[in-house]
């Protein structure tokens, strides 16, 4: 009962959608529909990013309300969000993972890191950016990018 | 007859075609909507399928014909399923053959297949999966079919149609106390064979959580779309098959189309107001231990030999003829 | 009232009375254990209300109301109280089990699916048992009989297997409550005094156990029956 | 007419010659002929039940044949039907046999003793149904024991485990023969008189005691050849051990012939009985029925496992003859009808889908001398035809549609439900349970069969010689497809015995239901019915998965189906063969669910290094569940046993002959008895 009074009290805590984000639609993203199933690959971050895709899709920013959802293998998910510097152990698994979705596929780069392995540029450990890893169609700047940014990422790909 | 009997027949598959989806996006909106959520609309699930089929199958190394055959053949049982559990009318060309005990095992079927091909894949989770979707699904089927027996006992027959129809005149058998725990008792079967909280947890991102999902982890593009779809039908069906069992007011029994109009109305919102409920009680159950679903089990189990005792000896009907 | 709504009512009745107690092997947590019982004794109630207003008996009624106030409200209370009571002290008192442990049936001694298969057991068992009385004269109420009967089996049940004190209160509780059904249903409604005393002595006994259970925690730091086993050693 | 005695008389040449060619015939080319001759039988015995089912009977006296009593046979639809199964199962296994001997050389079941027994074996499969007196009936019984017994040792050589075994299976066979002695020459004793006829009438004559007592005796004799909890201690070692081809005869036809004898004795000689004897024989069956099938879930040895699952099945008749009997004691002829038809039908299902089984079975233990499915996996790309015969016996096995055990278990559940309208606090409680019984069963069965195929044919081999597998030889492949065909027969019309059903659930005094007819089956009773018609549910299954595939096919945008692509390893190595899951563990939550049923033996002994005890240097993990009844209830009896045979070692040898000589004894003994009788 305690819950129910809590469900009433709360209320709607999302916020309203902000105007569709400008920018194309990425070629591949056409056939999607505003149906985007989301694969999240750590390749190496400081899990700032993590943090934050998690804002993204929490009822506030309600990433899901755009028709992405998060997926538990790469066989269902038609985008993966790659987050981090690509350390030397993650390149293999990487490759894998994208290989492993079916076609059409959409990779994401999600923060600084991600895009020009911003801190860790020429670490020992880092193989490179995600771009010299596997192809990337879509980049989120930032460090990390604030959930209003993921989710308008997302929506260009959703079209929604 | 037969001409109102096989529009009956069309309109119940289609409205089940077309809506267990819509079910499945509406339930997920309830739960968005109660968790504060906007939701992604109830057509999500539609957009889903869509865009699947427009995606690229993929078939794993080592994979055979169970693989390939397992999806097309749970939409196929679920499919039949949708045609024979009496819906709208209770007076359809296929009425002599929708048996209940017929609509289990057609159940069971559907899900040996997934379950064969999740073994298929030779995957760890796929077995995983495989192995926790069998031993539930044979726990289940004792509830089930003693709940079956129940139902059977005052209509005098495993004739779906004609429970049905008895229980639509005389809604007596419905407030007793053997309809009351068959109900119960089936309820619970249902959220185990369309796996639901608590027994399973259909939108976990955690591989050793799983017990469906496990076992589709390699399914892509349309054969996903097909095990997607394939698990609304079951769920829309069940939904169904609980709605016009116990409360199959409004069910058409003669050969007017009006009335199967009316019922379709009628069933339509039952089992909306029914997927509503269930996504609302979801949100706050939690899913139980693996090892904590034979209680859950077993208390069903108790609850379907309650409803057959208590039919036979409290029954006025039924029982000693 | 028509028969047919009487015999529609009763066995209603009769259902949530077997169902509260069944459900009391189900469930683990004290609290939910005590609500269900306070629902049977609703339920209880209503079969005596049921059978008064059937026969025009006003003393049942009276007995109802009587059995409604005392087992749906007032026993229910003093558990709940005793129950918030541990809860409170465990959660407090350094390096002692917590509230939760004290607050939940853990471990039973047969484990909940197979506590659930026997009350499936003891049910069919007191059908089987009550037919002949059955078929004495076969009326609503007496077709109901071995509802009370089943309850008696499952509380007695519940009185061996529960470790929680407080849970086998609950378990003699049960108990009680089958022995007054199967009173009201086989002989629809033993006098007044008799339910009176009855209900009376539960009262003492029920102060008495709590009593006895508190003397208990402030010995040992916990309700666990079988803790009381190393006063043997 | 004429035509029983001729096919009967035709089999025993048959049986006779073969025996005669397996022990002359140089090693080369005696399988050919024992096969075709043994097959010869297998037909001949299956006509004659065939014309048996069709109406016509044969009763006679053949008086020189045997010293002392003469030897009477009487041939009706009862054993027709039993008969014809028997048949049937021996042609198929027969021309099975031939290929299978093939790849063995002169020892084992190439033999020149095993090939002889083999045809011999299948006579007395046939003729058992067709005795009428109670010397014929229990010498044909002893030589299928006999015979049965020696075949299981063939292989004895190769393996240890086998005489153990034989010793078991010796043991509990004989215990029964002895039982059945007893029992059958107390009723022929007061009956006053030993033909099966005399004992008709001599029944009305006899004080409910001797029935009661006579009944126990048999009753237990013939459990315990259906191999029946707590009497099945023999099967699960017998049948894995047997040749495969032997292992099929056995578990699709032996193990019948104690329903046979429960039937025959039960219901035809004493004319039915008190409730209590069929209550002893439901909970015997119930028991069976579940303890087999979670045994078999447990089991990771593929013919063990099918062993169990054929103690399970043969649980599921007996609860079917035992409710006919409670129907019959109440009364209703209609309804034990009913369920006696369903536990026949069942019968028959059970020996089409449980050869087959035990045939895909042997192929796979020659194409890759493995037993234990978690060794094996992959079987599908290396040997598919044998893959599909299994699947195809497994979908018969689980007891869903469009499998051929759907139609009797859907019947057994009918007869059961419709029970209730007999009236009696009885039927109101042990119907129910015996309906959770058949259902629980089924779960399990699905399970069951899900882990035999899936973690063995499917998915990649576990082992160098699961991956060296080849597909059998055309003769395996040709009998299991005879058995095939039968299977999808009896699935898709089950009509085609319907009459035959009828007139044998009438040579014991029931009405005939008509259940099976044409392409359906159909209950009615009054008030009451049901109707199933397995054609038209393969008919919707196939057009709605053509419509389901066609559709997905005109829908998706991307036809070109991405091949071979590498399984989803999260990332990680490519998943090896030893990380799929095995029997073992696709059992395990079951093992878990069913803890207090099956108490399982697990122990874990951790190994430090020698430096720290915090380090560990080894983990060792164990795990077996017994068979909890067998060490409860036959580890008492042998340690006694084996206590008084230190006292007595003269008698309890553990020598088969001692046993085997018991036996032998008890049968002259017997028939003396009988003679000195009049």
């Amino acid at each position: 009962m305690g819950l129910l009074r809590k469900i009433r009290d709360t209320g709607r805590v999302a916020e309203p959608a902000p105007p569709e984000p400008d920018g194309e639609q990425p070629p591949a993203a056409k056939e999607f529909g505003g149906s985007v199933q989301v694969r999240c690959v750590d390749a190496g971050s400081c899990n700032g990013c993590e943090i934050e895709i998690a804002g993204a899709f929490n009822p506030v920013y309600d990433a899901e309300r755009y028709g992405a959802r998060l997926v538990a293998s790469p066989r269902h998910a038609d985008v993966a969000l790659v987050t981090g510097p690509v350390t030397r152990n993650m390149a293999e698994p990487l490759r894998r993972t994208v290989a492993a979705m079916p076609e059409p596929r959409l990779v994401v780069a999600v923060g600084d890191c991600a895009i020009n392995c911003g801190e860790f540029a020429g670490g020992y450990g880092v193989e490179g950016a995600v771009s010299d890893v596997v192809p990337v169609d879509l980049v989120v700047p930032g460090c990390p990018p604030r959930p209003a940014e993921i989710v308008a990422a997302l929506r260009r790909v959703t079209g929604r | 007859m037969n001409t109102v009997g096989y529009a009956a027949i069309v309109l119940q598959v289609g409205a089940v075609v077309a809506g267990a989806p819509l079910l499945t996006g509406l339930m997920r909106q309830t739960r968005a909507r109660l968790e504060g959520r906007a939701g992604a609309g109830v057509l999500q699930p539609w957009r889903d399928v869509r865009k699947l089929l427009r995606k690229e199958p993929i078939t794993p190394i080592g994979t055979g014909p169970a693989f390939r055959w397992a999806p097309p053949l749970l939409v196929a049982t679920s499919l039949v399923l949708a045609v024979l559990v009496p819906l709208v009318s209770t007076d359809t060309p296929v009425r002599a053959r929708a048996d209940l005990i017929l609509v289990v095992s057609l159940l069971a079927l559907g899900t040996l297949a997934l379950a064969l091909a999740g073994l298929d894949t030779g995957t760890a989770f796929g077995g995983m999966g495989a192995s926790r979707e069998m031993t539930i699904a044979a726990l289940v089927e004792p509830t089930i079919l003693v709940a079956v027996f129940a139902l059977s006992i005052p209509a005098g027959s495993t004739n779906l149609p004609v429970i049905v129809a008895g229980a639509a005149d005389q809604p007596a058998r419905l407030t007793s106390p053997a309809g009351l725990l068959a109900i119960a008792a089936l309820a619970v079967a249902v959220l185990a064979e369309s796996g639901r909280l608590p027994v399973d947890n259909p939108s976990t991102h955690l591989e050793l959580t799983m017990v469906h999902e496990a076992m589709v982890l390699e399914y892509a593009g349309p054969d996903l779309a097909l095990v997607e779809f394939g698990a609304q039908l079951r769920l829309a069906v069940l939904l169904g098959l609980l709605a016009s069992l116990f409360a199959p007011w409004g069910i058409a029994t003669g050969a007017s189309l009006t009335a199967v109009l009316l019922a379709l109305l009628l069933v339509v919102l039952k089992v909306t107001v029914l997927g509503m409920a269930l996504a609302a009680a979801e949100v706050f159950w939690a899913k139980l231990r693996l090892f904590r679903v034979p209680e859950l089990l077993a208390g069903s189990f108790l609850l379907a030999l309650l409803a057959v005792t208590a039919s036979y000896f409290l029954g006025t009907e039924g029982g000693a003829r | 009232m028509s028969k047919g709504l009487f015999t529609q009512l009763l066995d209603l009745a009769c259902g949530a009375f077997l169902l509260a107690a069944v459900v009391v092997l189900w469930r683990r947590e004290l609290a939910a254990i005590v609500r269900l019982f306070a629902l049977q004794g609703f339920a209880l109630a209503a079969v005596a209300l049921l059978l008064g207003l059937h026969e025009d008996r006003w003393d049942l009624i009276a007995v109802a109301a009587g059995i409604g106030a005392l087992r749906a409200g007032l026993l229910p209370y003093l558990i709940r109280r005793a129950l918030t009571a541990f809860v409170a002290e465990r959660d407090g008192g350094p390096g002692r089990r917590g509230g939760s442990e004290e607050a939940r049936e853990t471990q039973p001694l047969v484990n909940v699916a197979a506590s659930l298969l026997t009350a499936a057991a003891l049910t069919l068992l007191a059908y089987a048992v009550a037919r002949p009385l059955v078929e004495l004269d076969p009326t609503p109420a007496t077709r109901a009989l071995p509802v009370g009967l089943a309850v008696v089996l499952i509380g007695f049940f519940v009185l061996v297997t529960r470790r929680r004190a407080l849970a086998q209160v609950v378990g003699f509780l049960l108990l009680d409550n089958g022995i007054t059904a199967t009173a009201f249903l086989a002989a629809s409604g033993v006098p007044l005094i008799v339910e009176l005393g009855v209900s009376f002595d539960v009262l003492l006994a029920v102060l008495v156990l709590q009593l006895l259970t508190v003397r208990v925690r402030e010995a040992f730091g916990t309700t666990d029956i079988d803790d009381l086993r190393e006063l043997h050693d | 007419m004429s035509l029983i005695p001729a096919a009967l008389a035709t089999a025993t040449g048959l049986g006779v010659a073969g025996a005669a060619a397996g022990l002359v015939l140089p090693q080369r080319g005696r399988g050919a002929v024992v096969g075709v001759l043994t097959a010869g039988v297998g037909v001949a015995g299956g006509a004659s039940g065939v014309a048996a089912l069709g109406g016509s009977r044969w009763s006679a006296e053949i008086p020189g044949l045997l010293p002392l009593a003469g030897t009477h046979f009487a041939v009706d639809a009862l054993s027709g039907l039993f008969m014809a199964v028997a048949g049937a199962v021996v042609a198929a296994v027969a021309v099975y046999g031939v290929g299978y001997v093939a790849g063995h050389g002169a020892h084992g079941f190439g033999s020149r003793a095993a090939q002889a027994l083999l045809p011999l074996f299948a006579l007395t499969l046939v003729l058992v149904p067709a005795a009428a007196s109670v010397s014929t009936f229990l010498l044909l019984w002893e030589l299928m024991a006999l015979t049965s017994l020696l075949l299981v040792m063939a292989e004895h050589r190769a393996r240890a485990s086998v005489r153990e075994a034989a010793v078991w299976y010796a043991v509990m066979t004989h215990l029964g023969l002895v039982l059945l002695l007893a029992g059958l020459s107390v009723y022929a004793s007061q009956a006053g008189g030993e033909t099966f006829a005399a004992l008709r009438v001599g029944t009305a004559a006899m004080s409910p005691t001797v029935r009661g007592l006579v009944f126990v005796l048999t009753a237990t004799a013939f459990a315990s050849k259906a191999g029946l909890v707590p009497l099945h201690a023999w099967l699960p070692r017998a049948h894995p051990e047997a040749p495969s081809a032997v292992s099929a005869l056995m578990s699709a036809a032996m193990v019948n012939l104690g329903v046979y004898g429960l039937v025959r004795v039960g219901f035809d000689l004493l004319g039915g009985g008190p409730a209590w004897w069929w209550l002893l024989v439901m909970a015997m069956g119930g028991l069976s029925a579940v303890y087999g099938i979670l045994q078999a879930a447990m089991a990771s040895d593929l013919k063990r496992l099918l062993a169990y699952s054929t103690s399970e099945n043969m649980g599921l008749v007996v609860l079917g003859v035992g409710a006919a009997g409670l129907f019959a004691h109440a009364g209703d002829k209609v309804l034990a009808g009913l369920a006696l038809a369903a536990a026949l039908l069942h019968v028959v299902n059970h020996s089409a889908f449980k050869s087959l089984l035990f045939g895909a079975a042997g192929s796979v233990l020659r194409a890759t001398g493995e037993r234990n499915l978690d060794l094996l996996g992959g079987l599908r790309a290396r040997m598919p035809i044998t893959a599909g015969l299994f699947a195809l016996g497994a979908l018969g096995a689980v007891a869903l549609p469009p499998g051929n055990g759907f139609i009797s278990e859907w019947l057994l559940l009918q007869s059961m439900i419709h029970g209730l309208a007999v009236p009696g606090v009885t039927t109101a409680i042990v119907l129910p349970l015996a309906v959770a019984v058949i259902a629980l069963s089924a779960g399990l069965a699905a399970a069951v069969f899900v882990k035999a195929l899936g973690v063995g044919f499917f998915a990649r081999p576990r082992t160098e010689q699961a991956a060296a597998a080849q597909e059998s030889p055309l003769l395996m492949l040709a009998g299991m497809g005879l058995l095939a065909a039968l299977c999808t027969a009896l699935a898709l019309v089950p009509g085609l015995l319907g009459d035959g059903l009828d007139r044998a659930v009438a040579v014991v005094g029931f009405a005939g239901t008509h259940p099976v007819s044409g392409g359906g089956l159909r209950v009615r009773l009054d008030e009451v019915s049901a109707s199933l018609s397995p054609l038209w549910v393969v008919a919707a299954l196939t057009v709605a998965l053509g419509a389901v595939t066609a559709t997905t096919r005109w829908a998706s945008r991307r036809q070109r189906r991405r091949m071979n692509a590498r399984l989803w390893d999260c990332g990680g190595g490519a998943p090896t063969p030893r990380m799929a899951y095995t029997a073992t563990s696709f059992a395990e939550p079951l093992q878990r669910v069913f803890d207090d049923v099956l108490a399982p033996e697990q122990d874990v002994d951790v190994t430090p290094v020698r430096e720290s005890a915090y380090l560990v240097e080894r983990v060792a993990f164990r795990n077996r569940v017994p068979d909890r009844i067998e060490h409860r209830l036959y580890r008492p009896v042998l340690d006694f046993l084996a206590a008084a045979g230190q006292s007595a070692r003269r008698l309890a040898g553990g020598s088969v002959h001692t046993y085997l000589g018991y036996g032998f004894f008890g049968l002259v003994a017997l028939l003396v008895v009988l003679v000195v009788g009049w």
